[in-house]
């Protein structure tokens, strides 16, 4: 059984690796498997995780909980033609509530926190202590000032406004370039985590 | 040849090969196989040769073609398995103040550790949560695991497996459900940090395996965040870092470090940087630079050899575009 | 346009600001008025049991409600026991207890040097009376028996309780006021027909120009909306660019296909393209299955679309939302087959490869912009100003900030502080 | 009531879900978990749409026999067996042993770890073929690729071994990690939130409403 596991795996495995040769039917077979596999077990786990375990897990279900199965019931009358608008209701429920967290979360973490972040004294504490730090908090504050002002939407980018804007989208490039760099590694982690499989488990070429 | 006959051909190449292959693997003929210094560094230059070539093939006007590329980083990557060359690595501060924050809390300290990835990332996010856990039982911290993701307590579980076979931790005796406990999966993303912020039980009412939350012994003095001495956390998207550093540290005040996938890691040096997180570990590279730290060598140094191999050739294919870009450039302009 | 906007003159916005800050401080005000009152202890009695394990005296515990919570919490402080100094303590203990005279129930311990402990156990129907012993490391190994504590200065009553305004949030409360305040005087503005300047980006610019040619090749176009649900507002400000294109695809007549892999984002795409379709005139040429489900896995999905955009060749794709990892996939998948690719997202780590693979890229904020750009509705424009004037303000800020910070004159990034 | 009603819901909840940050008294302290929880459930019933739509537009793939009605008929199979055992095994269903993590290891995993692995192979061929050093801008992206991903691995220490300790490839990119990086990194994170509060603001005002549809 485990000899079939594993080949089963390499199998679908090399189907889905074929299609970086071209389309073929070996990666349209892994491609449907995957679709209907994936999204069978997407939707047991929403039933269990997010149904059974709120209503049958034997404690005590917090009366609120239907409001939310008020909604999903609503939602479901998308189903009947005739009143389907009324999906509309839970939708909005949906959106509004949304908004008004991510409203508030990004205000208070990503915004007050990054800006308290970033004003520090431009000499820090470590200035001095090597070239990399005296320059570092000068260009963390110029960075991001530079940065926010290539985000201005309403005025033309000319003169001294348009220069920091370009010095700004020189740091927003950099950023570009290590998240590139971090993303190759990344991704070449994975691979050599995949062929780890292949090498170890499948061939069993390697102890 | 027609694409019916090609079809065929290689169904039948591709079933004689795995014939072979599983013949191979029965017989135990390549088991262990391994190359000598020697021919390692033989094997380097075969490589950086083919890299000239296409160079070469470059120059005179002729991009290969993708399916090339693909291969190199198929070989590249592959080969260095079968090496053998040491590599000295330095330790980056962030992975120091990682190390330094967990070596420093006292024994019996409680360390929430919060496994927020799945099976596909595990290759980076593994080893650093076994070179973790671990390190921390080496060091009698107390551990309770969870996650916000549905696979994230099966890793937990293979990573303590693996801690728990260490021969220093086994002359421990450790118990489960006194020196560690694996909660298991919640639904509700950064929701469920936040009702653990003021009521960790009513969102973890039993453990992974179902025992209830007053039988861990644990637990028993555990209400919320500020009964936790250092968090942990491992993450490979949403929800991970940036929700715990949303909710629990700007919230709770609660001390954390991450590991985070390579991709995540650029993203959460503004947090690091806002001394919003003790340490962090990016990526198989921030794993193997753990590993070293605290001395436990694993899969991640082991990996490193391919992964420099992999992003020597990322950078000499894009030196070799560029060859071609500014070669090309000088033609039209002439 | 509708009636119910008009209501948002500048005065008005001004006015509610004011009461609505008003508000929060009032709200603010209810907790100091129910605290309970510190109670100072008499410390002097030492008694005889205390002096066997040598314990030191500590003065003036001080026991009240944690402030700005949801109850459930007493905060405890006390000043230094004068061995402290002296480096003689190793740990302080502090002991709980329903009653005044016991029995005390030890709930936590500090190292030296630290003076106060939040407890986290209270509920907000009994009050608790608190005790606090120092200890020398000798003494601490040895333990306490409750016995000994008998005759010990407590502190207290006080009971936990939960307070209607958290004041610790003053600062990011007025903010989010200013940035409304900024927004909806724009708007006014905009709708007082003010010419509101918005500069180019390219990136949408070229949206006319790629539903064209998806025309002229008599090709599909693919419109991605992401992986995530509609609780992400990305996925929201996907969806509603979405409308823009499907309204300029049905103007073209040119068929636009919509691949979602989350259901709630199915039933709004779908009323998006309906919308847009009849807005553009073009109601017959609807059809629901346009939008359909793939799955919610994101691998999955991202497989899913490659062997789609492979077999049907479309002539543009879109990718507007959040996207994860299936971001380089789907690019380099489109890229190969020869599409026109306009991509937009708030997820900086995927950024670099749109950039690379795609031929337009919107970078973060301005995804959220383009809903207004492409409409050149004043009142979207307007917003977009509003925008900017807070964008404004954080500039100036990070200026002056950065200017009294390094003179050392005040710490004046301790205004944005979010920490509770 | 087709209009209305839905922007008086989204006005209203959003107004609420705004205000609880500053509200720690009951009930405004649970509005986030409860809203969890709502979420998670209207996503369990939507799934049935989904699911729905997803069969519905397979099995007309397999009546009017278009190409690759095969493969409609395998995601169908696929889809039914998955859900079978899903539910056939009851609450414990994703326990080891069962049919559900059998199919979860060995068919899933392989097949979202291969997708997530290709990755690697698209990463190189888009720098071979897309990043060029066409102008100052994507000159400084390459750069800092290049000096982040050389100082990552140990060959970049190996290969700036003769530079004094301190000032080697690692070193520089931890530099430009902490601070350059940081800088921009910031500075796009600021920008979202602000869209991100102004397209919120719009939407709860009613102003954007494109997403409940028409009349």
């Amino acid at each position: 059984m485990d000899h079939f596991a594993v080949w089963i795996a390499a199998f679908l495995t090399m189907g889905i690796v074929s299609f970086l040769y071209k389309d073929n039917p070996w990666y349209k077979l892994s491609e449907a498997i995957f679709v209907g596999i994936s999204a069978g077990y997407w939707f047991i786990a929403l039933f269990w995780d997010s149904i059974y375990s709120k209503f049958w897990l034997g404690k005590e279900a917090d009366p609120f909980l239907w409001v939310g199965v008020f909604l999903g019931v609503l939602m479901l009358l998308r189903l009947i033609p005739k009143i389907g608008w009324i999906s509309r209701w839970p939708l909005a429920f949906i959106v509004g509530c949304t908004s008004g967290l991510y409203l508030i979360n990004f205000l208070a973490s990503n915004l007050m926190r990054q800006v308290q972040a970033t004003i520090q004294p431009l000499f820090g504490p470590d200035f001095g202590a090597s070239l990399y730090a005296a320059v570092g908090s000068i260009v963390i504050v110029v960075g991001t000032f530079s940065g926010l002002v290539y985000f201005f939407f309403s005025k033309e980018h000319k003169g001294a406004f348009g220069a920091t804007a370009k010095l700004g989208i020189w740091f927003i490039m950099i950023t570009f370039g290590a998240s590139f760099g971090y993303t190759v590694m990344s991704r070449m982690s994975l691979l050599i985590g995949r062929i780890d499989f292949l090498l170890t488990d499948w061939l069993g070429l390697i102890r | 040849m027609s694409t019916r006959m090609k079809e065929l051909l290689t169904v039948a190449v591709i079933a004689v090969v795995s014939v072979i292959l599983y013949l191979g693997k029965v017989q135990g003929w390549m088991t262990g196989f391994s190359f000598s210094p020697t021919v390692s560094y033989i094997v380097i230059a075969i490589i950086t040769l083919a890299l000239l070539y296409i160079l070469y093939r470059t120059i005179q006007g002729k991009l290969v073609d993708r399916r090339t590329v693909f291969v190199f980083v198929a070989v590249g990557v592959s080969l260095p398995f079968f090496m053998s060359i040491s590599q000295k690595m330095p330790i980056s501060p962030e992975v120091q103040q990682l190390y330094e924050a967990v070596a420093e809390l006292p024994p019996g300290s409680k360390v929430l550790v919060s496994f927020d990835y799945d099976p596909p990332s595990a290759p980076e996010l593994q080893p650093m949560a076994q070179a973790f856990l671990q390190y921390a039982m080496r060091h009698d911290l107390k551990l309770i695991i969870m996650g916000l993701w549905p696979q994230g307590p099966q890793q937990a579980n293979m990573a303590l497996e693996v801690a728990l076979a260490d021969p220093e931790i086994v002359a421990k005796n450790l118990e489960y459900g006194v020196d560690y406990v694996n909660m298991g999966f919640q639904v509700g993303n950064e929701f469920v940090i936040q009702r653990m912020g003021s009521d960790f039980k009513s969102m973890f009412p039993t453990d992974y395996s179902g025992h209830p939350y007053e039988e861990l012994p644990l637990l028993k003095n555990i209400r919320n965040f500020s009964n936790i001495d250092f968090s942990f956390n491992l993450s490979a998207g949403y929800p991970g870092t940036q929700e715990w550093v949303q909710v629990a540290v700007d919230r709770y005040g609660l001390k954390m470090g991450a590991g985070n996938t390579a991709v995540q890691a650029p993203m959460i040096y503004p947090f690091l940087n806002a001394g919003q997180l003790n340490g962090l570990l990016g990526g198989m590279n921030g794993a193997a630079e753990f590993e070293r730290t605290v001395g436990l060598l694993g899969k991640g140094t082991r990996f490193m050899l391919s992964q420099s191999f992999a992003h020597v050739i990322v950078i000499a294919f894009i030196l070799i575009g560029n060859v071609a870009f500014f070669l090309g450039d000088r033609k039209k302009n002439q | 346009m509708s009636k119910g906007n008009r209501k948002y003159t500048p005065g008005r916005c001004a006015l509610s600001a004011v009461l609505l800050t008003a508000l929060g401080l009032i709200l603010a005000g209810v907790p100091v008025a129910t605290a309970q009152e510190s109670s100072p202890v008499d410390t002097s009695v030492v008694t005889d049991s205390l002096k066997t394990v040598s314990l030191l005296p500590v003065t003036d515990v001080e026991v009240r409600d944690n402030p700005n919570d949801e109850g459930g919490t007493v905060r405890i402080s006390w000043r230094p026991s004068t061995d402290d100094s002296l480096g003689r303590v190793a740990l302080y203990f502090i002991y709980r207890a329903v009653a005044a005279d016991g029995p005390f129930e030890k709930i936590g311990e500090v190292t030296a040097g630290t003076f106060s402990l939040l407890d986290g156990n209270a509920s907000d129907d009994s009050s608790y009376y608190y005790c606090v012993v120092a200890l020398d490391t000798k003494s601490a190994k040895a333990g306490l028996t409750p016995d000994m504590l008998v005759g010990l200065p407590t502190a207290g009553p006080v009971s936990s309780s939960a307070q209607w305004f958290n004041f610790q949030r003053i600062n990011t409360f007025v903010a989010c006021i200013l940035l409304t305040t900024f927004i909806l005087l724009m708007i006014q503005q905009a709708k007082s027909g003010k010419k509101l300047f918005i500069r180019k980006i390219a990136g949408l610019e070229a949206v006319d120009e790629a539903v064209g040619r998806a025309t002229e090749m008599g090709r599909k176009i693919f419109y991605v909306p992401g992986t995530q649900d509609m609780d992400n507002v990305q996925t929201i400000a996907g969806v509603t660019i979405l409308g823009r294109v499907a309204e300029m695809a049905a103007q073209y007549e040119t068929w636009l296909q919509v691949p979602v892999s989350r259901s709630l984002v199915l039933v709004t795409a779908r009323e998006v393209v309906k919308e847009a379709y009849s807005k553009a005139g073009r109601p017959d040429a609807y059809h629901e299955d346009q939008v359909h489900y793939l799955t919610d896995d994101q691998f999955g999905y991202a497989a899913a679309i490659d062997g789609m955009v492979v077999r049907e060749k479309p002539a543009t794709i879109f990718y507007m939302g959040a996207f994860y990892a299936e971001s380089l996939i789907l690019a380099e998948t489109g890229n190969a087959s020869g599409a026109i690719q306009i991509a937009g997202t708030a997820m900086p780590s995927q950024l670099p490869f749109f950039v690379a693979s795609c031929d337009y890229t919107l970078i973060g904020e301005e995804l959220f912009a383009a809903s207004a750009y492409l409409s050149r509705e004043p009142k979207l424009l307007g917003s977009l100003k509003g925008q900017d004037m807070g964008k404004a303000l954080i500039l100036v800020a990070i200026i002056i900030g950065t200017l009294l910070e390094t003179f050392g004159i005040w710490d004046f990034s301790r205004l944005f502080s979010v920490i509770d | 009531m087709r209009r209305e009603v839905p922007l008086f819901i989204t006005l209203i909840v959003g107004v609420v879900f705004v205000l609880q940050y500053f509200i720690p008294h009951y009930p405004f302290n649970r509005m986030n978990g409860w809203f969890s929880d709502w979420f998670s459930i209207v996503a369990a019933f939507a799934i049935w749409l989904g699911a729905l739509n997803l069969l519905k537009i397979s099995f007309m793939k397999i009546i009017n026999r278009k190409s690759d009605w095969f493969y409609a008929l395998v995601i169908i199979l696929s889809f039914g067996l998955m859900v079978t055992v899903g539910f056939a095994g009851g609450e414990a269903y994703r326990e080891p042993g069962t049919v559900f993590s059998w199919l979860y290891d060995h068919v899933y995993t392989p097949l979202s770890a291969t997708m997530f692995a290709i990755l690697a192979f698209f990463v190189a061929s888009a720098s071979y073929r897309a990043f060029r050093a066409r102008n100052l801008e994507a000159s400084l992206l390459l750069g800092a690729a290049f000096f982040v991903m050389l100082g990552r691995v140990p060959i970049g220490d190996w290969l700036t071994s003769f530079l004094p300790e301190g000032y080697r490839l690692p070193q520089l990119a931890t530099w430009i990690m902490n601070f350059p990086q940081t800088a921009g990194q910031r500075a796009i994170m600021i920008g979202i939130a602000l869209g991100l509060v102004s397209t919120s603001l719009r939407i709860i005002l009613g102003i954007e409403r494109s997403h409940l549809g028409s009349e």
